[in-house]
């Protein structure tokens, strides 16, 4: 991730610190995620990864430390962030008790969109013929779809994607590699958790941050 | 000066020695209470900090010489 | 791919997106009416009949057992879209939290509050109440059950990421609410006695105005902590 | 100003700051409460209407208006906390709670204590006994709250929103309490007619007062110390504290 010359930063942890029951997550952990990157939090179980997403996200509060979108701490420019960013976490916020179209028109209006084919993006993530069906009555695969048919319309420039390949088949998988891949060439960048192999991104685009265990 | 005239005047308070005492009883011992509880406080945090510390270290131990 | 939605679009799509649920899931409206007029049944039985007794007490119970219904419904006010992770995405959203909270507080109260508001009459004549009083009971209610759901609202933001939050709940807003139960039934009882009684109703209504510019900042906050 | 507040942010030197303020509140907490109790026992005059039941006023003002205060104090220290993040704030918040809780119930006991003799009960719906049990609630809101939390960080900041929430609403309570006792129970007795108190019945009244504001002080700095070691057991001083002390 190197050979690209006119990187913009546009996620910057400083010097962030974690503390969970007692238990030190990470100390001081600073990094920088550019445009164009595809950043993969690695480390065992409760090592933190989904804390370090959600702290990026602004969802939870460092113990200590900031994170900047572009220069500025997000906690001083919170609108301009979350314009710009696509969180999807564990849960994705698809209500059982609404058909996928609805589930995801809500969504895709919450987040400020109102010029969009659901039936069209539903199609995208192999939900076509099940639009009126209640998200309630879905697989988990489809349900997680729902959740993700919100990435193929958009225009947000940083993707956190907590465990974006639960319960998705291989070919979807690949399709989503495909739209990573795309969506970092014009500019955004993706910052995930996964335990899954990915075939399309390969180790010489991901980006890697690891964090260990930590016992104090 | 004093306004009793004999300790067990003062004692009674005037005929209301029940409520007062009771009022003054309640008050200090609970004070006294709170005051005890708080002092113990420190010692039991600190206690549990090197009891969680020795585990930490057990932790260590035995990953180590895994 | 253009954003182009207005804050009172935001509103009116959570607004209906919550009723749309509601109605598709009718025992959340229900149960808590069903609460409010089995609780009033309950005190004749526990206080005798005597018609003199219990107009005299009416505006208390009715106004009691409201707070306490409301107070019950709320508890789910937040909980499902906490638990499948809407609630992140509401907080992350572009729109202006304290709107958004708005509305679900306003998708709440039409569900839960308005139904207690159109049955409390029915229950009034159960209990003998003041014939003169009944515009006052409506209007109390109306300007006051608001009140009780942006409170309340706090305490459930405050609560939602705990597991049991149930009884924790009641003490952090029962003393909130109050104000709200002392000015409501004086009202009525000022009403029952043909004393005017436009003072304690204009002060509910600042009540219900300076809750609704306060509370939504609140809950928006309590939320971000019980997300975290 | 706000240089030397954010220098205290740094938990060790609020640590140490506790421990050279503890002696001088304690000391002086003592010295004013044995002075202003022993007066107020001994030497204060007995009032001609109450009788010796009166002398209870010296427990029952300080604690009625420090119930009051102390929930200010922490409201203003979560304030601080919430808007400044400054960790070191809530744990004063925290630390002041059960105090007040404490203090609350001290009041509450001793208004009832002394309403039997001059109302004939333990309890009437008087407007201040009835504010007094409704910051009780409060109280014990906060500290449920503040209990109810694993993470210490988010319990702080939830507790501290309600304390301030609690806080706009106090008046609102306690002005609607005033006007509902006023409207159900006209010419309750006062208590305390401050005005036609004499100097030898009010010093010694004025002295506890501020004894109790100290001796809460001392508590809260008691208290704070703890929380101070409990919030930061992974940080190497407080390490060296705690093996210290496991080896006493």
């Amino acid at each position: 991730m190197t050979d690209n010359n006119q990187q913009q930063v546009l996620v910057r942890a400083n010097e962030l610190t974690c503390i969970r029951e007692d238990r030190i997550l990470f100390d001081q952990l600073s990094f920088e995620i550019n445009a164009g990157d595809i950043v993969q939090i690695e480390g065992p179980n409760g090592a933190g990864k989904t804390s370090l997403l959600r702290i990026i996200a602004g969802l939870s509060r460092p113990y200590a430390g900031e994170i900047q979108y572009i220069d500025t701490d997000i906690n001083q420019c919170r609108d301009e962030f979350n314009e710009d960013l696509l969180y999807l976490g564990h849960l994705a916020g698809v209500k059982s008790e609404l058909t996928a179209n609805e589930n995801l028109n809500f969504n895709l209006r919450l987040s400020g969109y109102n010029d969009f084919d659901s039936y069209d993006l539903l199609a995208k993530v192999n939900l076509g013929g099940f639009e009126e069906a209640l998200a309630g009555h879905l697989s988990a695969g489809q349900h997680r779809r729902t959740a993700l048919a919100r990435l193929w319309h958009t225009n947000c420039r940083i993707w956190i994607l907590d465990e974006p390949f639960t319960a998705i088949d291989k070919k979807g998988v690949e399709e989503l590699e495909q739209l990573f891949i795309k969506h970092t060439q014009s500019g955004g960048c993706v910052i995930m958790t996964t335990h899954q192999d990915m075939s399309l991104i390969t180790d010489e685009v991901l980006r890697k941050i690891k964090l260990d265990y930590r016992f104090v | 000066m004093i306004q009793f005239e004999s300790l067990s005047e003062f004692l009674n308070m005037g005929g209301y020695a029940f409520y007062v005492w009771l009022s003054y009883g309640v008050t200090f011992g609970s004070l006294g209470i709170l005051l005890f509880l708080s002092l113990r406080q420190k010692r039991s945090v600190l206690l549990e900090i090197s009891k969680k510390m020795e585990r930490e270290d057990r932790l260590k131990e035995t990953r180590s010489s895994r | 791919m253009k954003r182009g939605i207005s804050y009172t679009q935001a509103f009116l799509t959570l607004l209906q997106r919550d009723l749309k649920i509601a109605i598709r899931h009718r025992g959340d409206i229900f149960n808590p009416l069903l609460f409010f007029v089995l609780v009033v049944t309950l005190f004749p039985l526990g206080i005798g009949p005597e018609p003199q007794v219990l107009s005299r007490v009416a505006p208390g119970i009715i106004w009691v057992a409201a707070l306490l219904a409301s107070m019950l419904s709320l508890e789910r006010l937040f909980k499902a879209d906490f638990n499948d992770g809407s609630l992140e995405q509401m907080l992350l959203s572009p729109q202006p939290l304290p709107i958004l909270v708005l509305s679900k507080v306003l998708a709440h109260w039409i569900l839960t509050g308005v139904p207690l508001i159109l049955v409390a009459p029915l229950l009034a004549v159960l209990l003998h109440l003041e014939s003169n009083s009944y515009t006052a009971l409506i209007l109390t209610l109306t300007v006051g059950t608001p009140v009780l759901s942006l409170l309340g609202a706090i305490g459930v933001a405050l609560t939602v990421g705990l597991r049991k939050g149930g009884v924790l709940l009641s003490l952090l807003i029962l003393p909130l609410y109050i104000p709200v139960l002392i000015f409501a039934t004086s009202a009525i009882d000022a009403a029952g006695l043909n004393l005017p009684y436009t003072g304690q109703l204009a002060i509910i209504g600042a009540m219900l105005v300076g809750s609704l510019i306060m509370a939504p900042f609140a809950i928006g906050a309590s939320l971000r902590v019980s997300t975290n | 100003m706000w240089k030397w507040l954010h220098s205290y942010a740094d938990p060790e030197r609020a640590y140490k700051l506790a421990s050279t303020l503890l002696p001088w509140f304690a000391f002086s907490a003592i010295l004013f409460i044995s002075v202003g109790t022993i007066w107020g026992m001994l030497f204060a005059p007995m009032d001609y209407q109450q009788g010796e039941s009166f002398r209870i006023i010296y427990i029952h003002v300080p604690s009625a208006s420090m119930s009051m205060a102390a929930y200010m104090a922490m409201a203003s220290a979560s304030f601080v906390g919430i808007v400044w993040q400054i960790k070191t704030a809530d744990w004063v918040a925290a630390s002041i709670a059960p105090i007040g809780a404490v203090i609350t119930f001290i009041a509450l006991l001793t208004g009832a204590a002394w309403g039997k003799p001059m109302w004939g009960t333990w309890w009437v719906w008087d407007a201040r006994l009835t504010s007094e049990l409704v910051l009780l609630f409060l109280y014990l809101g906060v500290i449920s709250l503040y209990a109810s939390f694993e993470d210490k960080v988010l319990a702080a900041r939830a507790a501290g929103i309600l304390a301030i929430v609690g806080v706009i609403n106090i008046p609102i309570i306690k002005y609607s309490v005033d006007w509902w006792s006023s409207l159900h129970q006209p010419a309750t007795i006062k208590i305390t007619e401050k005005s036609a108190m004499p100097m030898e019945m009010l010093a010694p009244l004025l002295i506890n007062i501020f004894g109790f504001g100290l001796m809460i002080g001392a508590i809260t700095l008691v208290r704070y110390k703890a929380e101070i070691l409990a919030r930061n057991g992974m940080r190497p001083w407080v390490r060296e504290l705690a093996k210290a002390e496991a080896s006493k």
